[in-house]
């Protein structure tokens, strides 16, 4: 047990959670977007699926990881345009057309990687780059600034995001159709047009989370790749209160347990597997339950809008 | 994006007409070939009972809705409104009836929403704050910039609605019911600030259900009855009275109730103290004796505590000290449900988001407290047979207009909906009546009968407390006036020991003494 | 308003109006969208979308073993919806029927096998309680947490999946795993097989159909009877569309979120344990099958009334039964089905904007004509 | 206690075998078999090895028009396999095998119903003493105990990591006969276990290797679909070796996987279709052994290995068969 306090261990779980909280941070980001703006997006996890898989396709026949990446945003955009037509648009409830989107991502994924490409196989992705000078101190530098670019990428969306929902023109009006868009409306807002923005730029986040499995962490495809890291995705959006640094706790909370049961699993602590599995579930639940500042959800979440139903 | 829009300068409006205007919702024609007009430097008052179809026709104005059939004509050019975008575009402004404004965003924010920033992409509120001191202390007091919404009362709420408009450059504004929500200083105020805009060349169309106001500000009045266009008049040349028979097509009575002998204290708060939805302090000290058969009326500007002591009362706020005494039962701390069932009846301020339940049928919403009681019930299931007979009974006699019983109430109207939840409270034969704004927004015609049915429990020896921002409605029906300030009761007055003018005074602060002086 | 207008308001709102044979027809619109789409695909993979879709519907319905297959997945479908729609009335998202289905499998599993010198009559209705219960627990959890605390009940019915999906790893692997499986040194992931008289009786000899499918159907009128028609279910209905009022009114608004979870949870329970002593027989791993997540759009479908879900189970049920037969049949992948699937969802889902337009169209129609006779 | 191959199962008396009527496959019709599989027959693992083999005898006897074979994949939701099980039965296949212990109760029913059809189950010894119900599971132990032999050989920092999805089924059996492998050469090697709790969850088994790796592993192995990104873990670290199970895994990371336990149906398959054509449809229970050629260590061609540790494992091999080793499952 004493293991575990060693240096090498507490840089070991700290690395692995970065590396770990890399696919959630872009998809919950993505969907605190998607959600400020009043649409809930269930269909995160199918839409990191068939990314995940695109992305990979690519790189698997053309090399190019930024070719890659691009797939992945192209496919993720389109993904959105659907939910968003589907949602906001047509109005649907969007419970439904969240979950009928996973099952979509999911089963076409599968498909095309089937009939695509058919077998495991692995390709060479985003490498990690030592970033110079700060790549070079010790312990910090190897937990920090010795990732790949995708990791780099998603921490700092969380100061990118911030601005880009706090500080910026574009921002408010994501709020204002999130919490009231009938305000937004009498405003000359275009409602429908800041969501479906809204959901696209979830939509491509969650794209890129999937690249970041498929191109980056793991170099490969397989079946339900994901293994529903889209749904704790959405789960994290509820954690962070609707804010990216919320998120990046919610996310860093989540992996950091997640590595740390990992590691005690190696060093051969001695409590059941899947007791230490359940780990990083219930200490979420337990800290959103003990921290007192709750934020509420935007007031128009959930609920499509129509000129003149106040 | 409207069409003939002048690409550079925006151009002054002279002149609107709207012709033949059509609209129909599902169920409802809610325009019917209506025309109306407006001339630059006009104030253009528009009347009519809840439902006529004033705002309707308004939103159609400002792009809100598209009319079935009909033109709009600008400056003699016809325009079609796509969003309130194009209308804004054209220098159209509108003031809602329910304020449209983010409560979690600043005043600062809610005015910059959907503008273009001068550092585009960025927002530049530094810029926009500036502009919104110097445009409120133009046309009033200022208002703090990075206030969040939420934390304002309803007349500055009000005011920001004024200055979002203003701000776009709106040359013409539609204010939708303004006053319903102000108080008479607040009234007052605004007067002055429309008169000021009208002196700047502004155009505005006013709605309202109060006919001394539309009297004080307007030049033409238009009225409305059930979508259609009664008629156009100059305010010069009509009377109140023939205004009325125009909206309703009948004469209302003027109430003039008889003083009662009164019963025993029913209702009697001693000390009573509570905090505000904001943490500061609400109420210092409450004391107030209510008797039965009294009409006891609470007046005072919003935002002094009258929400925060009906809530108290009701059982919906905690209080930090003090008691709460219903026919000497002391109640303090007693559980909503308990104090329901022991005779004490509300009617929230918020009738929509508290008073009912607006997916519910008619039927549904007259049982929201009494659901569960041994009347309408065998064990846990309820007896749709006993409740039918009842809700049927209970929306004939208080005349509450609906397709039926099973029609959900958010489709009925605002007077309606009042109507019944008043109904529903007064069907409990209470004790207490806590009556929070009962008439706010409602027409003439289901005021006066509203009031009707205050004065006729009060006969019936039920202590009624009113609380109402509308010191007509308090002069008329009370018995005695509390008026509040800041928390504490500034004294209490017989119906016609003190004039409006000196409850207005002790409304702004003014001891009691010194009003009564004046 | 005279009473026989009233009347017949109330009759054509029970009874449906011709206007919903349109409604109706939409979602089918939706459907033959999804499914051209699927055509497209499955003539990509070069197969005949025709023969394709001719064995998908005689899959379904075409056969005593295809509608009772459609019945015995519709069965745990409804019974997660049934729970959907006590929740989601009460404006409590449950995302946790996975979890919930697995704890009531697993409370399932093992009643019968600690109690099994129990005779059926008892052991059966006894064991089902339990999986409710189980299942009810799961769901107070989060319940508790969003009436004490105020956390979040999407997050906490996400986590709660996890957890439930690892402590059926732990117990299947250690307590519940089957003697047979030990001495065999095979280590299967499952329990022993329960003694025979609690399993659910067959209704039709060499199908799957058991009696669980007329539990659900039972409870199905039972969850309406009680949202509609007792004082609780109006408690709940009004704290879900209005908190405040009902709040105001005396209503526990906590309370009756807490109570609509574990409903809920209950009723997922009961799913899970209806598969363990009606289909398994046993618990094994994968025991949910999805119908934490598919439930919820067969409530959604069905318009969120307990009712409104049979239909709306038996048409999600049959879409997966006769996917599966047109995999065999055309030997596509299996995840062809999954796509075409998730597509007549969106789809389905999609077209009720329309329903509602030309509901209100006709509204309109009739209101203008009114006006104008009278 | 590991059954012998091919024996008659306790509860099945071989007598009793023959169906009531003589399968009446002709010459020109082509062996009819179909398969029900819980994943993907591209999941690298379990169903890939099925399908496989089912391929490679087909390829051996002729292609489709001797043996004709049909698949359900990703029947993980075990009503639906029993009503694809059923449906196989009433085609006429010859015989239809049910590849997931899940599916046992359901073949057990559905057997009764249709005795001139040969079942196949597994991975389970239990035929429930039905005439045409053959059984088939393997003994993944021993391929596990040779790798262990192996890896204790080859690892140099004295640490080997597993990483494992649930500890059930052959993914524990696999592990515990790994263990016992390295025991036997080195007890002081360090054997670290990391279990995800999933079997498809490959971005956690990812990290499990890598934390593996990090905590100082240089030899990795471990069972199920998702291992395939412990592998790709390894491989991106560039010299971590990896030990296969169930499939070869050698394509994944040509230069590292050392040897694969390759599990191998197609000599149990040829088996069960002689059998049915001779009358046997069922009553024994196959079990995958390195004796009866089920279960084969794969040497990765590209991969080094010296001819002193290759002899060894080749040794170990010779000793299970021979059975002067036991494993233990
Ligand atoms: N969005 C809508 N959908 C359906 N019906 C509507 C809608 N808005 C208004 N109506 C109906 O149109 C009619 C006119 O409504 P409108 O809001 O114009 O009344 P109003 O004159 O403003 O009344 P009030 O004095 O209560 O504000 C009403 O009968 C109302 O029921
Ligand atoms: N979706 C709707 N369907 C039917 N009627 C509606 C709908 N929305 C609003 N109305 C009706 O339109 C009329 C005007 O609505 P509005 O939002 O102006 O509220 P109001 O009833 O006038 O409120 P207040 O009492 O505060 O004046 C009301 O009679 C209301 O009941
Ligand atoms: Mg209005
Ligand atoms: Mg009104």
């Amino acid at each position: 047990m004493n293991d575990v306090f060693q240096l090498s261990v507490v840089a070991g779980i700290l690395t692995s959670a970065i590396r770990l909280a890399t696919p959630y941070l872009y998809a919950a980001i993505g969907e605190a977007f998607s959600q400020r703006s009043g649409v809930v997006n269930l269909g995160v996890d199918g839409i990191m699926l068939i990314s995940a898989y695109a992305s990979f396709y690519i790189v698997l026949n053309t090399g190019s990881i930024w070719l890659g990446l691009l797939a992945a945003i192209v496919v993720g955009l389109l993904m959105g345009l659907l939910m968003a037509f589907i949602s906001v648009t047509l109005k649907a409830e969007q419970g439904i057309s969240g979950i009928g989107l996973y099952m979509f991502g999911l089963g076409l994924s599968s498909l095309l990687f089937k009939t695509t490409i058919g077998t495991v196989k692995t390709v060479t992705g985003f490498q990690p780059v030592k970033i110079p000078l700060l790549g070079d101190i010790p312990v910090v530098g190897e937990i920090f600034f010795q990732h790949s670019l995708l990791v780099y990428g998603a921490f700092l969306l969380v100061p990118l995001a911030w601005f880009v929902l706090e500080k910026t023109t574009w921002g408010l009006k994501n709020k204002s159709v999130g919490q009231n868009p009938a305000a937004a409306d009498s405003l000359g807002v275009n409602v429908d047009r800041v969501r479906y923005v809204s959901v696209c730029i979830g939509a491509i986040l969650a794209g890129i989370a999937g690249a970041s499995l498929s191109i980056s962490l793991l170099n490969l495809f397989q079946d339900n790749l994901t293994a529903g890291q889209g749904f704790i995705a959405v789960a994290l959006v509820y954690f962070g209160g609707w804010k990216p640094v919320g998120i990046l706790w919610g996310a860093l909370l989540f992996s950091t347990v997640n590595a740390f049961q990992l590691w005690m699993q190696v060093l051969g602590v001695k409590i059941p597997s899947d007791v230490a599995i359940m780990l990083p579930y219930l200490l979420t639940i337990a800290a959103l339950a003990i921290t007192i500042n709750r934020v509420r959800q935007p007031a128009a979440l959930n609920k499509p809008f129509e000129r003149g139903e106040s | 994006m409207a069409h003939g829009v002048p690409t550079n300068e925006k151009q002054q409006i002279q002149r609107v007409e709207m012709c033949n205007i059509t609209k129909c919702f599902p169920g409802v024609l809610a325009n019917d070939r209506v025309c109306f007009d407006v001339n630059q430097g006009e104030v253009h008052a528009l009347l009519g009972e809840n439902g006529a179809g004033k705002s309707t026709l308004m939103r159609q104005l400002y792009g809100l809705y598209r009319p079935d059939e009909g033109e709009i004509l600008i400056n003699g050019r016809p325009y079609t409104f796509n969003s309130p975008a194009d209308a804004i575009e054209v220098g159209i402004g509108m003031i809602h009836q329910h304020f449209m404004l983010v409560p979690t965003m600043t005043v600062a924010e809610n005015v910059a929403l959907g503008l273009k920033s001068s550092r585009e992409p960025m927002l530049d509120l530094d810029k926009v704050s500036a502009r919104i001191r110097e445009l409120s202390q133009l046309y009033g007091s200022i208002i703090d910039p990075s206030a969040y919404v939420w934390q304002l009362s309803v007349g500055e709420q009000q005011r920001v609605e004024i200055i979002k408009a203003l701000y776009r450059g709106a040359s013409l504004i539609i204010l939708d019911e303004p006053t319903a929500v102000l108080t008479p200083q607040e009234v007052n105020d605004l007067f002055v600030t429309l008169k000021r805009m009208v002196k700047d060349g502004h155009t505005l169309i006013f709605i309202s259900h109060k006919l001394h106001e539309v009297m004080a500000i307007s030049n033409r009045v238009t009225v409305l009855r059930d979508g259609c266009l009664i008629g156009t008049r100059l305010t010069s040349e009509v009377t109140r009275n023939e205004l009325v028979k125009m909206m309703v097509g009948r004469d209302v009575r003027q109430l003039n109730p008889q003083p009662l002998k009164s019963g025993p204290v029913r209702l009697e708060i001693q000390g009573l103290q509570a905090m505000g939805d904001r943490g500061t302090e609400a109420l210092r000290g409450i004391n107030l004796q209510i008797h039965g058969g009294e009409i006891v009326g609470l007046a005072g500007v919003s935002g002094n505590g009258q929400r925060e002591l009906a809530e108290c009362l009701a059982g919906v706020r905690k209080t930090n000290h003090g008691t709460i005494l219903m026919d000497s039962v002391d109640i303090s701390f007693m559980p909503l449900k308990q104090r329901i069932d022991s005779g004490l009846a509300y009617i929230p301020e918020e009738r929509m988001r508290d008073g009912a339940v607006r997916e519910f049928s008619v039927q549904e919403n007259v049982f929201l407290h009494d659901h569960a009681s041994p009347k309408y019930t065998h064990g846990i299931f309820l007896d749709f047979a006993r409740m039918r007979v009842f809700a049927s009974e209970l929306v004939k006699n208080f005349n509450v207009k609906t397709p039926g019983l099973d029609t959900p109430i958010k489709n009925l109207s605002g007077g309606n909906i009042q109507k019944l939840i008043m109904a529903r409270e007064l069907s409990r034969q209470p004790k207490v009546l806590i009556a929070a704004q009962p008439t706010r927004g409602v027409d003439i015609g289901a005021t006066e009968y509203i009031h009707q049915r205050l004065l006729q429990q009060r006969e019936e020896g039920i202590a009624i407390f009113l609380i109402s921002e509308d010191l007509d409605e308090i002069c008329v029906l009370s018995d005695r006036i509390a008026v509040l300030y800041e928390g504490r009761i500034m004294g209490i007055v017989e119906r016609n020991e003190a004039t409006v003018e000196q409850i207005g005074l002790m409304m702004a602060g003014i001891s009691m003494t010194e009003a009564m002086q004046r | 308003m005279p009473p026989e207008k009233e009347e017949i308001a109330v009759r054509t709102r029970r009874f449906g109006s011709p206007g919903m044979f349109f409604n109706a027809l939409l979602p089918l619109a939706g459907m033959l969208l999804a499914l051209l789409i699927g055509a497209v695909m499955l003539l990509i993979l070069k197969v005949n979308p025709l023969t394709a879709y001719a064995e998908m519907v005689g899959g379904a319905l075409g056969s005593v073993s295809g509608i009772t297959q459609t019945l015995v997945k519709a069965t745990p479908l409804l019974l997660v919806g049934l729970g959907i729609c006590i929740a989601f009335r009460a404006s409590v998202i449950n995302i946790g029927g996975e979890g919930q289905i697995i704890v009531g499998a697993l409370a399932a599993t093992w009643f019968p096998l600690t109690f099994r010198m129990w005779p059926g009559w008892l052991l059966v209705p006894s064991t089902l309680l339990v999986g409710f219960a189980a299942g009810a627990a799961w769901g107070f959890i989060p319940g508790i947490l969003k009436a004490r605390l105020k956390v979040n009940e999407i997050l906490t019915t996400v986590m709660m999946n996890a957890i439930a999906l690892q402590l059926m790893n732990l117990l299947i692997r250690s307590v519940l795993m089957d003697p047979a499986g030990i001495t065999a040194g095979t280590y299967l992931a499952q329990s022993e097989r329960l003694p025979e008289q609690s399993w659910l009786t067959r209704l039709v000899p060499q199908t799957l159909l058991h009696t669980g499918t007329l539990i659900a159907v039972a409870l199905a009128v039972i969850v309406y009877i009680f949202l509609w028609r007792t004082t609780i279910g109006y408690r709940i209905r009004a704290v879900g569309l209005n908190p405040d009022a009902a709040r105001f009114s005396g209503i526990n608004v906590p309370f009756n979120q807490a109570l609509s979870l574990t409903l809920a949870g209950g009723f997922a329970g009961i799913a899970g344990a209806v598969e363990v002593l009606g289909v398994q027989h046993r618990l094994l791993e994968g025991i949910t099958s999805g119908y934490g997540f598919s439930g919820i759009v067969a409530a959604l479908f069905g318009g969120l009334h307990p009712l409104g879900t049979i239909p709306a189970a038996l048409l999600f049920g049959g879409l997966l039964v006769g996917g599966d037969k047109m995999q065999r049949a055309v030997q596509v992948p299996n995840s062809l089905i999954d796509a075409i699937l998730g597509l007549v969802v969106l789809f389905v889902v999609g077209s009720a904007l329309w329903s509602r337009r030309w509901a209100a169209r006709r509204q309109m129609a009739a209101a203008k004509n009114q006006k104008e006779l009278g | 206690a590991t059954p012998p191959t091919a024996v008659p199962a306790t509860e099945a008396a071989p007598t009793e075998a023959p169906a009531t009527e003589a399968p009446t496959v002709e010459p020109v019709e082509p062996f009819r078999i179909a398969v029900i599989m819980p994943s993907a027959i591209t999941d690298m693992a379990f169903s890939q090895s099925m399908y496989s083999a089912l391929i490679a005898v087909q390829t051996e006897m002729g292609g489709e028009s001797a043996l004709e074979i049909k698949y359900s994949e990703g029947m993980f939701k075990v009503p639906d396999a029993a009503a694809a099980i059923r449906d196989y039965a009433s085609q006429g296949f010859n015989v239809v095998i049910a590849h997931g212990s899940q599916y046992g109760a359901s073949v057990q029913e559905i057997a009764v119903d249709f005795p001139n059809v040969t079942f196949a189950w597994g991975t389970d010894v239990n035929t429930f003493g039905m005439p045409n119900v053959f059984a088939y599971t393997a003994a993944a132990e021993q391929g596990g105990y040779i790798n262990g032999v192996l890896a204790a050989m080859l690892t140099k920092t004295k640490t080997i990591g597993v990483t494992g999805p649930v500890e059930v089924g052959d993914a524990k059996t696999y592990v515990d006969g790994f263990v016992q492998g390295v025991a036997s050469v080195d007890p002081a090697i360090k054997v670290s276990k990391t279990w995800t709790g999933s079997f498809s969850d490959v971005a956690l088994m990812t990290e499990a290797a890598k934390t593996h790796i990090a905590a100082g592993a240089d030899i990795l192995t471990g069972s199920s679909q998702s291992v395939v990104g412990s592998i790709g873990a390894a491989k991106d670290n560039g010299s971590v070796l990896w030990f296969g199970t169930q499939q070869n895994q050698s394509s994944l990371a040509p230069t590292l996987v050392v040897a694969s336990q390759v599990y191998d149906w197609s000599g149990m398959i040829k088996e069960i279709i002689a059998n049915n054509k001779a009358g046997t449809l069922g009553g024994q229970a196959y079990v995958l052994q390195l004796k009866n050629d089920g279960l084969k260590i794969v040497f990765n061609p590209d991969y080094a290995l010296s001819a002193e540790i290759k002899a060894a494992g080749e040794k170990a091999i010779a000793d299970i068969i021979a059975g002067t080793i036991t494993v233990n499952p």
